[in-house]
């Protein structure tokens, strides 16, 4: 078990307290909240501005460049750059699009994003919330961001948007099968759907391992659809840059479309961090079972460490899969998923069952 | 085929055929009115089958306007050339043959865009090149553009 | 090149207003900052120089150093149009619309001689647009036919250097 | 909302959609515009509108002398710019009657191939990318640096090189050509397995390519579609095979010939010409003999009264120069047969049927050079 210098409830518990105690109960709670907000506020800026960096860095390494190196050391400000041009660009509104539509899908996109995020447990004890039907609740509250992406490519008046903003539509609509199925496999090894409890499950070894090969398979499965649910990589049939232009957000100009292009970077955040919590352990160590003094060492590394190493690996796949592969088209997509995903996970599902059933995991 | 087979050939099928000499192609004038049916045979006949037209091009001979279509065939691998003058200045026309050879289809449009020959039967006979407003067909040797062009 | 005779070859620097309170002239240099390592240009390329473009973007010469890394195919994401090569008269109200179409602040490179003033093409010819500065306003011209991607990179970081010159106050001219 | 779900369902599917891809678009590689009628993404119709960068050159040449000509072919199709000057000079060549030294013509024939190489690097690097593998873009360009370099070396600039005159060269090859040209084989051979590597082999490249935009050998005849296009539909057009210049006859070479005429084999076929080229290049680096750069011209050429055709095998196809010349210093009017605009003709016939992400695909093995098709 990860020795308790690192369980973050320590740290949490004397401040939920102490809120409590100064206040009555439903300011404690505002307050509460609008701490916690602000934590993901930061965080959300944070991790959103260096995946951006760490995709740059990762493609120029996939393509023999050298990536941004001017701004700043290694270039780690470029994104603090755009960032600050994109705030001050000029907002474009577009006639005969739908106004309040047009304007409110970008929110609508990163609110989903925002939402999945609560979930999530960092370290022992570093969660917003923690939900007993966590993973149904993160994988309803992420094929939410559809609604803006439709909402974006409809309003816009614009035939490249809602070609591409229909393909999103089937696109999500179908991969949010899989992705539901693959984690589904593992709550039925886990026995659980709450995250914390998932976790604490892979104490003694990561779902992956324990789960033989149904597991495995799972994990692959989870990784194919969460990416084409991201909009990422050879998915992006809804950008589809060689085909239309930019998809959907083709008419959004500068902070909304920075709101579009963030949300992308943070669903693969979520996504990832989800994969690495659900089939990696989560921020547990890596333990191999009757190593005592290996598994001492391991405990001593912070379990945010171990989170976000995990997660960092899980985003470093899947931003090879899209520097590595040509982009499918959508009926080929959409065969993809109904002919061969979503049958491989339900027998994938009956396996698992089945192992369970007789015991034969670890 | 050798070129005086072929030129046999041409004047069994066009009487009145005129042929040039010293050429790198055999070289036939024909007249505007029976380009269709001649190429239509030239190309579906066995021992001709020009199934291949590798170059068409219009040229402003000042007195007239002329196509010149250059063919092949894939199969005997001979070549010749066709020529056909459209006399008249103004409105000059000549038959499509873009529904023998689809290669036809754009060349002849750039050709209607650049010196003006109408092709009859064509079934897109627009400017290719240059906007639909445009005044006078640039390759015409008195077009004149005192706006766009800088005379060196 | 050293850093001296990069500087050395225009007086940019000495239209900058002076004066200005402190707060106003330190958000500008931010903005500027941000702004000038951040120059997104449009995927717009009509002939020769494309390629050349295209070179600058690749691997040797790596655009993306400088932060010009994102090409985006929608003009209204992007802040700079490279215009690389012949704009012809039925191209220029099509080029006029996508000048438009981007989102202020928005900058232009005529790249290669075709852009500057014709080029190849001044004498003799009935289609084509002798400089692009006929159709939109230009900011850095980049003469040869084609620029190598070198003088491209140069193009650009002078472009930088032009863009650290803008005030708040200019902006505001502009919308006005 | 409501109208639209009691409306029959025959009544939406009649409806067309148009969309306008270009001028300004990622995958018409210039500025070409195509406006395509959809039912839903299924291409019903297309049209090309050329004409966005038509800049009248064959009018300029009819002012311009021979050697002026060639640099405006240079501008025509830039990525073959060699092979259009080699063209034209060996127009004027054969109209005066000039024999070149024999040193001459393996040079021409060595950089002729070189082009071939890297204009099909760039296509390869466009392809991966309108097909959505951004890498592959990098990977093409990365090697197309090194023939530039070479080119540089030689002829003085990267892209538009105007290197051939009529007679000969403008100078004598850097004394590192050979040095270097075998340098960069040894160095493509190695790299070219990284192209089948990333994207031939490709299981979604495989299935976004194969049996997409087949063109039968009848219509690829019928539309004078050449080159390694032509070629993939059993088109045997190889104009250095059935016409040699330069000295392709001294060369063994094969002539890339398939049946099937889909995307995908259009794709191996440039990727086998590749192999071809370098082979050619091979044979030849070694055994260029010594001699002059250049015959001996007179300071103001004038063809005599007369037409000439003269055809050479670009990276796209076959390039045709008609000129009629009437004995004076400019031709009285020159005609370019450019292989892309030939090809442009085919790409409604093709894609008809196919999804807006097959045109792209199908767009792309084309290999479109949009000022060559507008000149």
């Amino acid at each position: 078990m990860a020795s308790f210098i690192y369980d973050f409830s320590l740290l949490t518990k004397p401040i939920h307290e102490a809120l409590y105690h100064w206040l009555p109960p439903v300011w404690a709670l505002i307050a509460e909240m609008t701490l916690i907000g602000l934590i993901f506020l930061l965080f959300y800026a944070v991790v959103g501005l260096f995946l951006v960096y760490a995709e740059r860095k990762v493609c120029a390494f996939m393509q023999n460049r050298v990536g941004p190196n001017r701004v700043g050391p290694y270039g780690i400000f470029q994104t603090i750059a755009d960032f600050i041009k994109l705030l001050m660009k000029e907002l474009i509104m577009i006639k005969n699009s739908d106004k309040l539509l047009f304007n409110i899908a970008p929110f609508i996109v990163i609110i989903a994003s925002f939402m999945a995020i609560a979930a999530i447990p960092f370290a022992k004890g570093l969660h917003a919330i923690d939900f007993d039907i966590g993973i149904l609740y993160v994988i309803a509250v992420s094929s939410l961001g559809v609604v803006g992406v439709l909402l974006a490519g409809w309003s816009s008046n614009n035939k490249y948007s809602l070609i591409g903003a229909m393909r999103s539509g089937a696109q999500i609509v179908s991969y949010e099968l899989s992705v539901g199925l693959s984690l589904i496999t593992i709550v039925i090894l886990a026995g659980t759907m709450q995250f914390s409890a998932i976790v604490e499950g892979q104490a003694n070894g990561w779902f992956i391992f324990k789960g033989h090969i149904p597991a495995f398979i799972a994990f692959v499965l989870f990784l194919i659809s969460s990416t084409a649910e991201t909009n990422r990589g050879p998915f992006d049939l809804a950008e589809a840059e060689s085909e239309l232009t930019a998809g959907y957000h083709t008419e959004y100009s500068g902070i909304k479309f920075a709101f579009f292009f963030l949300a992308e970077y943070m669903n693969m955040f979520i996504v990832a961090s989800i994969a690495a919590t659900v089939f990696l352990g989560g921020w547990m160590p890596f333990h191999v079972s009757s190593w005592t003094g290996f598994n001492n060492i391991m405990d001593y590394i912070p379990p945010f460490v171990w989170y976000f190493g995990k997660t960092a690996f899980v985003i470093f796949l899947m931003m090879w899969f899209k520097w590595t592969f040509p982009r499918l088209r959508i009926d080929q997509l959409l065969t993809l998923e109904w002919k061969y995903l979503l049958p491989i996970n339900l027998v994938n599902i009956l396996v698992m069952a089945f192992i369970v059933l007789m015991g034969w995991h670890f | 085929m050798d070129q005086d087979k072929l030129k046999e050939r041409i004047t069994a099928l066009v009487p009145e055929a005129e042929f040039e000499e010293n050429k790198q192609f055999l070289t036939a004038f024909i007249p505007a009115g029976k380009l269709h049916t001649a190429a239509q045979n030239l190309k579906e006949a066995e021992d001709t089958a020009f199934d291949y037209l590798f170059c068409q091009t219009g040229v402003d001979m000042t007195k007239y306007l002329m196509v010149v279509y250059h063919l092949n065939s894939t199969k005997h691998g001979h070549s010749v050339v066709l020529k056909v003058k459209a006399d008249d200045r103004v409105n000059p026309a000549i038959d499509t043959v873009c529904d023998i050879w689809r290669t036809a289809e754009f060349l002849e449009r750039e050709i209607y865009d650049l010196l003006g020959i109408h092709f009859n039967n064509h079934p897109d006979m627009r400017r290719i090149f240059l906007d639909e407003n445009w005044k006078g067909h640039p390759l015409r040797k008195d077009y004149k553009d005192e706006v766009n062009i800088v005379e060196l | 090149m050293k850093e001296a005779d990069f500087l050395d070859n225009a007086t940019l620097e000495t239209f900058k207003h002076t004066g200005g309170n402190v707060l106003l002239t330190t958000i500008d240099d931010v903005i500027d900052w941000g702004r000038s390592n951040s120059v997104w240009p449009l995927t717009f390329a009509t002939s020769c120089c494309g390629i050349e473009m295209m070179a600058a973007g690749a691997s040797r010469h790596d655009f993306a150093r400088f932060g010009i890394e994102v090409y985006r195919a929608s003009p209204r994401q992007s802040d700079l149009i490279v215009v690389a090569g012949t704009i012809v008269n039925k191209m220029a109200p099509v080029l006029k619309r996508l000048y438009d179409q981007m989102s202020e602040p928005k900058y232009v490179i005529a790249m290669g001689a075709c852009a500057v003033s014709g080029g190849p093409f001044y004498y003799n010819c009935y289609h084509v647009v002798r400089g692009v500065d006929h159709v939109i306003p230009v900011d850095v011209y980049i003469p040869g036919c084609p620029p190598r991607p070198e003088a491209l990179l140069y193009g650009v970081m002078q472009l930088q250097r032009k863009i650290k010159l803008a005030t708040i106050a200019d902006v505001k001219r502009i919308q006005k | 909302m409501k109208e639209v779900i009691h409306t029959p369902v025959k009544a939406l599917e009649e409806e067309e959609y148009h969309i306008n891809m270009g001028p300004q678009h990622p995958s018409t590689h210039g500025v070409l515009r195509l406006v395509v009628s959809l039912q839903g993404e299924i291409v019903k119709s297309l049209k090309p509108h050329c004409g966005y960068i038509h800049r009248g050159i064959e009018k300029m040449c009819e002012k311009d002398t021979y050697p002026q000509i060639i640099h405006l072919t240079d501008r025509m199709d830039y990525l073959s710019a060699h092979i259009n000057n080699h063209g034209v000079c060996l127009l004027v060549e054969d109209a005066l009657q000039i024999e070149v030294p024999e040193r001459v013509k393996y040079i021409r024939t060595i950089i002729d191939e070189l082009t071939r190489i890297q204009s099909h690097q760039l296509w390869w690097a466009c392809f991966g990318m309108d097909l959505g593998g951004l890498t592959c873009f990098f990977y093409g360009l990365r090697d197309r640096e090194k023939i530039l370099d070479i080119f540089e070396e030689s002829c003085g600039s990267r892209l538009l090189h105007s290197y051939y005159t009529p007679g000969g060269l403008m100078w004598d090859i850097h004394p590192n050509f050979q040095k270097s040209v075998k340098d960069f084989i040894k160095y493509f051979r190695k790299k070219i397995k990284d192209y089948d590597r990333l994207l031939s082999g490709n299981i979604i490249f495989m299935e976004r390519t194969k049996n997409v935009g087949h063109l039968s050998k009848e219509d690829a005849i019928s539309y004078g579609i050449t080159g390694p296009s032509g070629r993939a539909s059993g088109f045997s057009c190889d104009i250095r095979k059935h016409h040699p210049y330069g000295v392709y006859d001294k060369a063994d070479f094969r002539e890339i010939l398939f049946t099937e005429g889909d995307t995908y084999h259009r794709y191996i076929a440039r990727m086998d010409e590749m192999h071809e080229s370098m082979k050619i290049i091979e044979q030849l680096i070694d055994n260029i003999p010594a001699g002059d750069f250049s015959a001996k011209m007179k300071a103001v050429i004038k063809l005599p009264a007369g037409e000439y055709y003269q055809r050479v095998e670009t990276a796209r196809g076959e390039m045709g120069i008609y000129c009629i010349s009437d004995g004076n210093k400019t031709p009285y009017r020159i005609k370019f047969r450019s292989p892309n605009f030939s090809n442009l003709g085919v790409l409604d016939h093709l894609s008809r049927g196919f999804k807006i992400a097959d045109l792209v695909a199908i767009g792309a093995s084309l290999d479109f050079v949009i000022p060559d098709i507008d000149r």
